[in-house]
């Protein structure tokens, strides 16, 4: 483990993921999320926190639609994010985003995606950035099992070998897309020899355990930063449905415990208890902190106005440049109000 | 006494066009994401497979252009599949295999060979879904010589121009409306052919053109004129490829006003063809240019005002329609 | 004792306003494939490896989605991509990456950032290569908010217009045209910025326009038609995002007959949005609906007078102006 | 080697497929043929006849822009494929196809495809359908090393494997994609690794050896037909240009002359010579043959009428549907001639 990041600040991110995705899970239920589509990232705690503390300042990365947790670890502003996915104007993105394409590039965040696999050559390209401007960053995708069956992670893959990049590819294999289990979705259930057929290191690590996956990620990054790219595969289960309100029914009662027993919380919090890090008190400070946070931006997200509808043709083309006109401002040009033909 | 009449929705009517797809031909299979253990994302497909079996419905992994590919394959090769796109926003992912692929087999083949392939998807605006999942993409498949396409509004649509599809020799990409699922009204036992277009609502002074979802909106926005003693003729589509535009025409010829309204965006959308032909054929009793209303030229936002305001509303249709009249709204 | 004039090649002239591009701006990089060694399909890159060496100009292997991608990446880290697309038929493959996600990001992100990529690829007949290599696709991103497109007919223009092109902060679909990189002529100093049409031809018969290759066509056409007697005024409107039509509405209100050609084919093709603001912006001038004279509906043969036969023609220009002024051909 | 195959049946079919091609290039020099491109398969004709006789009849299969070699194998007609070349309407695609599309469906063929690996899913789907049928049909796509970098070839690799579909996927690895050297394009070339990561069997098997590519094809079909897929990589060396004007200047001569060194034609003629099995006169007997047979089809296609402009419309539905109409005609009726307005 590194000097810098301690077990306890990966358990304290982590406490704080949970609390995002349980207070903008309840903020769902009570309508106060923008849409019908809202993704957790329960039970990936150890994932993003993992992951996430791993990188640098200045690496780049892109997320997918389940990507709230990555973005926290990597510094995300809980009151922006809260009120972005509430559809307001003080969230990252203007409230045009929401939860699928929440982004705040003064991380290094390159953008989250609601195309599976769609984010994923970004980061050869950025990684090729990060060469070409001689930076030293690591641009790492984070995605999903699903996108394991999309072929432009292939494609990336071989780039980002071919070009020896400073990528990596993390998957966080969640055992599911929306209710097909991996297994149903992919023939071989060996993404490290997927990885290797490509060129690329290839390393699985079990998600439910924080700092393995801290490790694993320190060790992958500096590989990649000397242009050795990886894939790695972060295995965990998604505690909750595939979006807020699906229930599961393709799975059964004995997998989602078995499943859930898996908590990376829960093991670090234990673990560090038992190593006498923690006690109780802490880890209930730590819960209400992270709580008391999330609850605040929640009455943020909720007390926010909501876009001007006057912003609706900004942001299609840069700020200098002539935004699209309206239709009803074309109508006026066109058939001006009160004047006759020729 | 009263009899109950048997009203269903747009999402059961299409699953009962699809049922009986697969019982009358045994070539019918459907392939897609999700479309089986979870019956689809918006719940078409479901029941389908545990009654017609894994053989008939499959499951598949989130591979947009393999699944299309293969879908293709499997038309080439005697079946008739039915592929579901989730989101017509990710037909971007299969377009070779839709436009290089599907559409000109027929014809770079010399005719030796065709593709009956039902490319079954959903698009539009309305669940606050985002950029990248609300668009509407017809206007892609409007101009890809080979395709056939079919942009039900009704249930009655629903249903028939389904059953219509998986007769097709050809490719036929049908493209349903999320915000339609569950409109319910009564099933129709028949429904005009897909290539005719249908007055669903009467009126001498302004002709309005419009197909899918919008059709809802024309028509409440009929009524809203109508109040205002404003009679709309509201004709709808049905199918965009075969089109059919001689009731417009002919509407046209008895109003000299239309107002074409669709949902896609504005520049390069159907909208502009849809101008362009009525301009070409009732030129002479146009008292003013056909009217577009259209989706703005702007990627969706996910706020929800954003969105709607981003799209045609009863209200901005009424006060078009107004315009187009010469009148203040 | 003459001088001799110094003339050049579109292509050449491309190449030149990359290897400026390369030059003044650091961050610009070509990747695509065979851009390298090979010099590009067509040859517009040849010669640049040599000059700028791998770290500038990379050869990529045949995975357009990712090449795309990686460029879309490439522009959000910081540095300027031009990706070269071989074929725009080969857009299909990489639909996603331009339109959900290049043309997306800087709305999606509520203007934090910008894809300042630069898509150069090349489309249209002339060589007979086929359904899948000769198509003329960009109505698919006249229709995709977030892009430019840019059309150059003249050598002058394919130089000033990619520079111009990699000025912009956001993506341009810079679309050339197969038939025309061997075209010579002197090469401009300089051309009007994008988003300006230019009158290549007065006449005060009928307003023709058009872009790209057609413009070539168009000028022969306006030469026969103009030993018949009539007069066409020829513009060429050299991007279609940003679209200037000021000299267009002013020609119509003029001459109150349009032609508009294009290659692509007719049906929701860039015609209809043409025809339709044409209307709409000098309907109370036009003696008659635009015409369009378009490619046919059909995926395009490989067998050259068919080929031929599916895109408008000097000939088929004439003819059609002649008939648009009610004239027998 | 099968009973019904011999050494000299697939010598025959490689000297016919060589003359094919030497004689379609001189066409193409002299102007004969349909457009600016034509790829010639000549050094590739030991894939072509090893693997396409491999195949029973009711099998399918897709083509690259290469595939002249593999069609003829199949049993391809040198004079409808000669004047579909020459883009008349003799052709088996009434010249609307040309070398890039050439397809005759009567012998299994799904069709040939100009786009880089576009031909690839369609098996997947061909395979289902003989599946569905019980036709025990294998269904083969023959693409080339370039493909190999697509991504929807992983997709298709994983579909069948993951439905255990009778499927081969035959790259013909010539070492090029037009001027990039396979190495160039990727990162790994243990291409067997790719297949056994995505759960199919892998094979390379050496192309210029046309009995070993027979025996190969022969078990992999078989195991295929039994629902094992299988990848095989058919080594062998494009011997001319990528179109048939290229002069390769991207390769060494050296390079060259090795490649051509793994003639497989001269090969196998070598080694039955060696065995008895070949005497010249034979040899020489069965090019003339082939040389004949070719020369007759190029006359054909020369002699053949050109596709009939009024047939453009055609073919793009079905004959029992409307055909588009021709812009002229609908001119005719939206501008009427010597029609005053009224
Ligand atoms: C290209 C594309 N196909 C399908 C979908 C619909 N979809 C959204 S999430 C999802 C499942 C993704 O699974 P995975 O990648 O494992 O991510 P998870 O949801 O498990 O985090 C699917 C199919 C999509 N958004 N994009
Ligand atoms: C999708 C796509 N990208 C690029 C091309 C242009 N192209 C035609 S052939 C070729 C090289 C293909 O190499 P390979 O697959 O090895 O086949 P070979 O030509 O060697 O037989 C390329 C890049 C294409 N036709 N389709
Ligand atoms: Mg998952
Ligand atoms: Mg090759």
């Amino acid at each position: 483990m590194s000097r810098v990041t301690s077990p306890l600040d990966l358990l304290r991110v982590m406490v704080r993921i949970r609390a995002f995705e349980e207070a903008v899970g309840e903020l769902f239920v009570r309508g106060g999320t923008a849409g019908t589509m809202l993704h957790l990232s329960i039970g990936e705690e150890g994932a993003a926190a993992g992951f996430g503390l791993a990188m640098r300042p200045g690496d780049t990365f892109t997320t997918h639609h389940r990507g709230h947790g990555v973005f926290l670890a990597r510094g995300g502003d809980p009151r922006r994010m809260m009120a972005e996915i509430a559809g307001k104007a003080a969230g990252s993105c203007r409230g045009r985003g929401g939860s699928m394409h929440i982004a705040d590039v003064t991380l290094g965040h390159l953008g989250a995606n609601a195309i599976v696999g769609g984010g994923i050559p970004h980061v050869v390209g950025a990684a090729l950035a990060a060469r070409h401007l001689g930076s030293g960053n690591v641009s790492v995708a984070f995605f999903g099992d699903g996108a394991m069956q999309q072929g432009v992670l292939y494609e990336s893959m071989n780039l980002a070998a071919l070009w020896r990049l400073p990528v990596v590819f993390a998957c966080v294999n969640n055992q599911y897309g929306m209710g097909t289990r991996i297994d149903r979705a992919a023939a071989s259930l060996d993404f490290d020899a997927r990885a290797r057929a490509f060129g690329l290191r290839g390393v699985t690590v079990d998600a439910s355990d924080a700092t393995a996956v801290f490790e694993t990620a320190t060790q992958v990054l500096a590989d990649a930063r000397e242009g050795r790219p990886a894939l790695v595969t972060l295995d965990c289960f998604r505690f909750y449905g595939h979006a807020r309100k699906d229930r599961s029914p393709y799975r059964t009662e004995e997998e989602e415990r078995e499943g859930r027993s898996r908590d990376p919380v829960a093991r670090l919090a234990d673990r560090l208890r038992g190593e006498d890090v923690l006690d109780d008190d802490t880890l209930t400070a730590m819960r209400d902190d992270a709580r008391r946070e999330m609850d605040d931006a929640v009455a943020f997200a909720l007390a926010a106005p909501p876009p001007d509808l006057a912003a609706l043709h900004e942001d299609v083309y840069a700020p200098d440049r002539p935004a699209p006109p309206s239709v009803d401002a074309y109508h006026a040009l066109v058939y001006p109000e009160g004047e006759a033909r020729a | 006494m009263t009899t109950a009449v048997d009203t269903t929705t747009y999402r059961d009517a299409l699953r009962e066009a699809l049922r009986e797809g697969l019982r009358r031909d045994p070539h019918v299979v459907i392939l897609g994401e999700e479309v089986g253990r979870y019956g689809g994302a918006y719940g078409v497909t479901s029941g389908l497979l545990d009654e017609f079996g894994e053989d008939r419905v499959l499951d598949t992994p989130i591979s947009e252009a393999g699944i299309v590919g293969a879908a293709v394959g499997a038309a080439l090769a005697g079946l008739r599949p039915v592929v579901e796109l989730m989101y017509v926003d990710f037909a971007a992912l299969a377009m070779d295999q839709i436009v290089n692929q599907a559409a000109k087999a027929r014809s770079m083949f010399g005719g030796q060979t065709g593709v009956p392939l039902v490319l079954r998807t959903q698009g539009g605006t309305g669940r606050s879904a985002g950029a990248q999942h609300s668009q509407s993409l017809e206007a892609w498949f409007l101009h890809t010589p080979g395709l056939r396409l079919y942009v039900p509004a009704t249930v009655t649509d629903a249903h028939h121009l389904l059953l219509a599809a998986l007769r097709e020799p050809d490719p036929v990409v049908f493209v349903e409306h999320k915000a339609l699922y569950t409109t319910r009204s009564d099933l129709g036992a028949h429904a005009p052919p897909p290539g005719v277009s249908v007055r669903r609502r009467e009126g001498r002074d302004v002709t309005v053109v419009t197909y899918s979802r919008m059709l809802h909106r024309c028509l409440d926005a009929a009524q809203a004129l109508a109040a205002r003693g404003v009679e709309a003729d509201v004709i709808d589509l049905r199918t965009l490829c075969p089109l059919d535009l001689e009731p417009v025409v002919a509407s046209a010829r008895r109003t000299g006003r239309v107002l074409i309204v669709t949902e896609d965006t504005l520049t390069g959308g159907v909208s502009a063809e849809l101008a362009a032909r009525v301009t070409e054929l009732a030129f002479d009793w146009l008292e003013e240019p056909p009217m577009r209303l259209a989706g703005e030229d702007v990627p969706i936002p996910v706020a929800p005002a954003l969105e709607e305001a981003s799209v045609p509303t009863p209200l901005r249709i009424e006060r078009a329609a107004l315009r187009l009249l010469g009148r203040r709204a």
